[in-house]
């Protein structure tokens, strides 16, 4: 791999270059637009120039709109917080359930393993539209409707798959004998499971950790449907941005910037998991 | 105490049976060689002994105590394991002081007994590095730390050495027998290598397809092999076979090699008249004078030093080629035409459609000290 | 070592037997998500009725009515081809590129490292704040991307508006969002590689391509399965982007079965033709996840022996 | 509050003080005016105790479901008053527009208890209505044991009043006799023209008066103003609410309907007539020569923003599209002008359909009566004057806001020409669909149609006659055709 030639790294620099562009190109457009308002932002052409304001950024945080129509409340910070709640604690109890038993179903082939993941799979295909209506009368019966724990619940669905099925993925490339190893030096499955396959798979649970933490982010449906205002994530609040008045582009902008940062930042704090794939190398070959 | 007995072990993977009604007793401190090719199912046998699987049928004794449906965690044994399995998030201190860890002992007791078992095994130096950062032979001392340092009475070790460079094995061997010794465990050591068992064994379990083909001493396996495979198996370079078929005269049973008539002295009466395969150790060879009896002539094709022998291929009249050692130093001709003698004790007669040997005992039962 | 057997661990008091243990594991997980079947299974009854919210009173069941509808409506099959090509062009199209990317970012290093990251950001923005950004930034007034195309020639470019060009704008957006995901997938597998092959296949002067084609790609297989799995099934039935950025339009060009499903719901609060496009939309994403499973299964064995 | 400054409300209230007067009596006692407004209300919430005993349902708390819109906000601002007055507590949850129709169906849809009284859209409750998820409210209207003798019926503009009754016969009339009040309204838009004076003085052009010079004028300001500025904002994506606006205005002004309805009550798609070819013809020529480029994509946002930024020259849309983007931060703010508007040149006035943002009553509300005395507060005469007055209550649905002096001097500063627009234009302004429960599937279908039209995918003639043949399917597929 060292000996990679000039034209070839000059290649891959503009190949990654071009990437960077694409990806990052939008995202920057929107920071930029974060600091503008909609007068400076709907230019025709659209131009570069413009006199940064914070005025999105304090909008959203005191929860004051103004708007032509005068001044509007809104509830951006609680969304905010909503979404941060939602999405940790479906997280964590996705990784509660969702590790122990990939850790079965890559472990162990018991009778049935391979049906009963792939029913847990399926509901993740199942649609949401599809559940919703008698989801919805259930809840209300049940008294879920309207509470954190109804969602963290319905949540299990966008979260609990995805754990499965990729943390299970990482499982079973530990080399079994490494857990026996442990096992016959005197531990239970127990310990063997915290001590070893946890640390080992500890990337993986990782990266799947994040990936459903964002799509549980990036969800709407279920709080917009069996959840009432205040328990709405900042998916749902940013939305208030379109305005009788137009739509306040600054502000979704500021808003989708604040949304991106928790995540951003879970993301750069994890990096090291997330990018390393199967924690070191020697664990295979 | 820490003897081993497997009664009637059945195992099976799907449809296929990877080790078939098998039976085997280990002594008390005696160290038992599991050789076969792979595939045979020794590691598989490894691991029922040390309960990480389990097996469909049968009972695993251990110091006399029914261990099958106990986990391994339970069972008190020490395994090696030919790709190592250390644990590489933990040092190397840490990986070794797992068994004891188990044990809840002090963090003193811990590194005392580490780092003794490390000194040992000469690897001391090593003990803060993860395994990443150690050589294959650091690993692989390592690995047998962990095993050992819980001085576990039955050890279980997996072809420790397969993975390892040739000169380390080399070293490892002569080293080997004598730790195996002095921890007085019993030990059960699975290898590919024939040398490794003949060095390493009390006795040898040489296993085929999931049943033990032959059980013995070295010198039993070696001088004795129940059959055709387990003579080729062992030595090195491998035994000349030929296709014979054994005649009597006045002078006893014989048979014809490149149309000279050899006689041999330990062969079995069964023999006469069948389609055998003789098998002639390269060392039962020897290059003689053209008027020696049973002297066959033959043609020097090639010559190799190999260890301390050197060795000499032949080719027969009839344009069979045969196998010839000799000590290094000993005279011998690396030319033209030559003759050889067999050594007519050492000669082995097999069946030619079973392979089995013919005179042997058949090896069924396999208790211990009842082996051909 | 006469004190050897006692050293032992004995096993005490409680003990779940090693059979129980799996089942143990992956029960709690089963249950949480047990619950979903019994609205799902309702949905299923729904499917099965003629069921519209402003005829309450004309509810009935009426079997396979609207399954059977479906066959002679033209709308329904516009509504299966685009749903297939969606995804098929998506996933395809983010499997290539985010395979791409994560072979560039592949060697590590804090700079790549840190791209990687900076890489997701577009899958940590709601995919319908997304559709709404790209709206704008496609607009043809204010859009900068309608103004970058303008410079480079592209005067008239239509974007979502335009029948022609409206697929090719929503998978862009798509892939915008979405490539990031399979990238992290397979960059964190590719660097779980083992090093041993490569470094084999280097020394021996093997072509890259047969590298890349007989080493990398068999033994990426079981990542890539699991991206491509999780992509497909979200892919097939996309909603937010398509419906933020043209409600299905212009036309029925991007009527995809969610959109479809959606409108016969919230809007023409017809629950038992909305049921019915689920219940088909599900048994294609349970046949197609079925068969990736099989093969994902059958490839992992083969990774592995080759590992 | 000081005993002057009641006295000095009280005194208005009784009539010896006019408005104005007030205003300034207070303003000398060193009162801003918003201030006095509250007071204001706080005094008419004092007399409208004097007749009606509004704290029947006092320590009860009703909860509502509310859209994000300037209404709701005007309703919030006042709503210490309406707490005052009765003794209840209202709580709301309050959703982005985007998403709050659908927050609607799935809370009616699941019979939730959870919201008394909810804003609605006419047009949702004809499957709100038939669904039985909301009340008739003439129960309490006409109940006056229920109703606060000043509530004023009356009042409501009929063709708004009407639009929101309907008796649940698919094709029945708006407003019959047997109608039931689904909803009572509370603010609504008419469709008009909005334009860009100063664009329109550079190219020299004048308000068009009919569908010819609509377009004619269009593709000259999208030909002439230059910058990319196009000629008119129409709506055009794959939605309901592409055919409401502009669009079935100017149809509904050439006697054109959605549906006919047969003597026995059975519907069949009228949009396939030879004047609804020619409409549409026009129509679509108009989008193809200066709609906005992205038009199929377009709702009411992207065209109010591109009014407001200057990248069009004209809306034919919701007049309080344009109200709202004549202020505020819009680039053109102030420089709007508006203009009633009859495409057809042998119609006698503009017909505009309209969009009225009502209040409906959900049938799953466990204290209707307590409810109601929200709605008839919400819905009444005081809190449409200070809507209309402090904040952003426009399109009011009373007759008397309308006739306000001061509401108007408001409109008449700020946006002219948009009270003598409202003057011609209200009394033409109805509903102009046939109420029905596939009201969404047929116009969704019908925007579609359009979206194939403008993109040359389908002739208009064939696109109609499909479209007709499809409606007519559905229509009978639904029992209703």
């Amino acid at each position: 791999m060292e000996h990679t030639s000039l034209l070839e790294r000059i290649l891959r620099g503009i190949a990654l270059a071009l990437v960077v562009i694409f990806f990052m190109f939008p995202i920057v457009w929107i920071l930029m637009m974060s600091f503008q308002t909609n007068e400076t932002i709907l230019r025709i052409p659209p131009q570069l120039v413009f006199e940064p304001t914070l005025a999105n950024y304090t909008a959203l945080i005191t929860g004051k709109l103004m708007t032509a129509a005068g001044t509007l409340d809104i509830a951006f910070m609680r969304n905010l917080w909503n979404s941060v709640f939602l999405s940790v604690t479906s997280v964590a109890v996705a990784l509660l359930l969702g590790v122990p038993a990939a850790y079965a179903f890559a472990r162990h082939k018991f009778r049935g393993s391979e049906d009963i993941a792939f029913t847990l799979l399926s509901f993740r295909f199942a649609p949401a539209l599809l559940v919703l209506l008698p989801l919805t009368l259930y809840f209300q019966k049940l008294g879920l409707a309207n509470t954190y724990i109804g969602l963290i619940w319905v949540y299990q669905l966008i979260c609990l798959p995805l754990i499965l099925w990729i943390v299970r993925g990482y499982f079973e490339d530990i080399p079994a004998d490494i857990e026996y190893a442990y096992r016959i030096a005197g531990h239970s499955w127990f310990a063997t499971f915290r001590k070893i396959a946890l640390p080992l798979a500890g990337p993986g649970i990782a990266a799947a950790g994040l990936l459903a933490f964002i799509f549980a982010w990036n969800n709407f449906v279920f709080a917009l449907v069996l959840a009432s205002a205040d328990k709405q994530p900042v998916t749902v609040g940013a939305l208030a941005f379109i305005t009788s008045s137009g739509i306040q582009y600054g502000q979704i902008s500021a808003a989708i910037v604040l949304s991106i940062t928790p995540t951003l930042a879970l993301a750069l704090y994890a990096q090291r998991y997330l990018v390393e794939g199967l924690s070191l190398g020697a664990v295979k070959g | 105490m820490a003897s081993l007995e497997l009664r009637n072990i059945v195992k099976r993977y799907k449809s296929q049976t990877v080790l078939d009604n098998l039976s085997l007793t280990v002594a008390d401190g005696e160290t038992l060689v599991l050789f076969g090719p792979s595939g045979a199912g020794k590691t598989v046998l490894l691991r029922l002994v040390a309960g990480v699987i389990d097996p469909d049928e049968g009972k695993i004794l251990i110091g006399g105590e029914d261990m099958t449906d106990l986990d391994a965690e339970f069972r008190g044994v020490g395994m090696a394991f030919q790709n190592f399995a250390l644990f590489p998030h933990m040092t190397a201190f840490d990986n070794i002081a797992t068994p004891l860890q188990a044990k809840h002992s002090s963090q003193g007791t811990i590194k005392t007994g580490v780092e003794s078992v490390a000194k040992l095994l000469k690897i001391g130096h090593v003990l803060s590095h993860k395994p990443r950062a150690l050589s294959n032979g650091q690993k692989q001392r390592t690995a047998l730390a962990r095993a050992l340092v819980g001085s576990p009475p039955l050890l279980l070790l997996d072809d420790p050495l397969r993975n390892v460079d040739a000169k380390l094995r080399f070293e490892m061997r002569l080293e080997l027998p004598r730790l195996l010794a002095d921890r007085g465990a019993t030990v059960i050591y699975v290898t590919q290598d024939y040398k490794e068992a003949m060095a390493l064994g009390d006795r040898i379990a040489v296993m085929s397809q999931g049943v033990v083909k032959q059980l013995g001493t070295p010198e039993q396996i070696y001088r004795e092999p129940a059959n055709v495979e387990i003579a080729r198996l062992f030595g090195d370079p491998t035994i000349n076979l030929l296709d014979v078929k054994p005649a009597r005269d006045a002078k006893g049973i014989y048979v014809g090699l490149s149309n000279v008539q050899v006689h041999l002295a330990g062969a079995h009466e069964a023999a006469v008249g069948r389609d055998c395969v003789i098998g002639l150790r390269p060392e039962a060879l020897a290059f003689v004078d053209e008027r020696t009896p049973g002297a066959i002539p033959v043609t020097v094709e090639a010559e190799t030093p190999l260890n301390e022998k050197i060795v000499t291929l032949v080719r027969t009249v009839r344009g069979r080629e045969i196998l010839v050692s000799r000590p290094s130093g000993t005279p011998g001709q690396s030319e033209g035409k030559v003759y050889i003698a067999v050594d007519s004790k050492s000669a082995l007669l097999f069946d030619r459609t079973s392979g089995e040997r013919i005179g042997s005992k058949n090896v069924v039962n396999l208790r211990s000290g009842e082996a051909a | 070592m006469t004190a050897a057997t006692i050293q032992r661990n004995r096993p005490s008091g409680f003990r779940i037997s090693k059979r129980v243990l799996p089942y143990l594991l992956s029960l709690p997980a089963l249950l949480v998500c047990i619950g979903i079947l019994i609205p799902f299974l309702t949905s299923v009854v729904y499917s099965f009725q003629r069921y519209r919210l402003s005829q309450p009173w004309a509810r009935q069941f009426n079997w396979g009515d609207n399954y059977i509808s479906f066959f002679t409506d033209p709308k329904f099959w516009n509504t299966l081809q685009v749903s297939l090509l969606y995804a098929g062009i998506t996933v395809v199209l983010e499997l290539l590129l985010g395979l791409g990317i994560a072979m560039l970012l592949q060697k590590r290093s804090t700079l790549n490292n840190f791209i990687s990251i900076m890489l997701l950001m577009p899958l940590m923005t709601a995919p319908a704040l997304a559709a709404l950004m790209w709206k704008l930034m496609t607009n043809p007034g204010f859009g900068v991307l309608s103004y970058l195309a303008s410079l480079i020639g592209l005067q008239d470019f239509r974007w979502a508006s335009s029948p022609s060009t409206a697929l090719l704008t929503v998978v862009l957006v798509d892939i915008w969002v979405y490539t990031p995901f399979i990238m992290i997938l397979l960059l964190a597998g590719l660097r779980s590689l083992p090093t041993q092959p490569f470094e084999a296949a280097a020394l021996d002067g093997v072509p890259r391509s047969f590298v890349f084609f007989r080493i990398t790609l068999p033994m990426l297989t079981p990542y890539i399965l699991t991206a491509t799995l999780f992509r497909l099934l979200d892919s097939i039935q996309q909603f937010d982007i398509i419906y933020a950025m043209t409600q299905g339009g212009p036309g029925d060009t991007l009527t995809v079965f969610q959109v479809e499903a959606y409108l016969n719901f919230f809007q023409s609060t017809n629950v038992g033709r909305s049921a019915a496009l689920m219940i088909i939309l599900w048994a294609i994403t349970y046949f197609l996840s079925n068969i990736f499973i099989k093969n994902w299964l059958r490839l992992r064995e083969r990774a592995r022996g080759q590992a | 509050m000081h005993e002057k400054e009641k006295d000095l409300i009280d005194a208005f209230l009784r009539g010896q003080v006019d408005r104005r007067g007030l205003i300034k009596g207070l303003g000398a006692m060193g009162l801003a005016a918003s201030t006095a407004g509250t007071l204001l209300n706080f005094g008419q919430t004092r007399a409208l105790a004097a007749d009606f005993d509004w704290q029947a349902h006092k320590g009860k708390t009703i909860k509502l479901l509310l859209n994000k819109h300037p209404y709701a906000d005007a309703m919030i601002a006042n709503l210490d008053n309406f707490k005052k007055l009765t003794g209840m507590e209202v709580v709301y949850d309050v959703f982005p527009e985007d998403v709050y129709f659908d927050k609607v169906t799935a809370a009616l849809s699941a019979s939730s208890p959870e919201y008394d009284a909810f804003m609605t859209g006419a047009y949702m409750t004809w499957t709100y209505g038939p669904a039985g998820w909301i009340t008739d409210l003439n129960e309490w209207i006409k109940d006056p044991a229920k109703t606060n003798p000043k509530y004023a019926w009356d009042d409501f503009l009929p063709g708004v009043k009407n639009s929101c009754a309907w008796n649940g016969q698919p094709g029945g009339a708006l407003g019959s006799a047997d109608a039931k009040q689904w909803c009572i309204p509370w603010g609504f838009e008419q469709n008009n023209i909005t334009y860009n004076k100063g664009m329109f003085d550079k190219v020299g052009v004048s308000v068009p008066g009919n569908m010819d010079e609509m377009v004619a004028t269009a593709a000259k300001l999208t030909k002439d103003v230059g910058g990319g500025v196009y000629g008119i904002g129409v709506r055009g994506s794959r939605s309901w609410a592409t055919i409401h606006p502009g669009f079935l205005s100017a149809y509904a002004n050439f006697d054109q309907k959605d549906l006919n309805v047969s003597a026995d009550g059975k519907l069949s798609a009228a949009m396939n007539t030879a004047e609804s070819k020619a409409f549409h013809k026009q129509w679509v020529q108009m989008i193809q020569e200066s709609g906005p480029k992205d038009w199929s994509t377009y709702t009411w946002y992207q065209v109010g923003t591109d009014l407001g930024a200057g990248a069009s020259a004209m809306i034919y849309d919701a007049d309080i599209l344009g109200y709202f983007m004549n202020g505020g931060d819009n680039k053109m703010a102030g420089k709007l002008a508006f203009s009633a508007f009859k495409a057809n040149p042998a119609a006698k006035a503009p017909t505009p359909n309209i969009w009225i943002w009502s209040l409906s009553m959900s049938n799953f509300s466990k204290d209707k009566d307590a409810t109601w005395y929200f709605m008839q507060w919400a819905s009444g005469p005081e809190h449409a004057l200070f809507g209309a007055t402090k904040m952003d209550f426009v399109n009011p649905v009373r007759q008397s806001v309308w006739n306000d002096e001061m509401f108007r001097e408001k409109l008449n500063k700020s946006y002219p020409g948009y009270v003598e627009m409202f003057d011609v234009s209200a009394p033409g302004a109805s509903i102009k669909f046939t109420p029905q429960p596939l009201f969404f599937d047929l116009t969704t279908e019908w925007a579609a149609t359009l979206q194939k039209m403008v993109a040359k995918e389908v002739p208009v003639d064939e696109g109609l006659d499909k479209l007709a043949e499809s409606i007519n399917s559905q229509l009978k597929e639904a029992g209703l055709g």
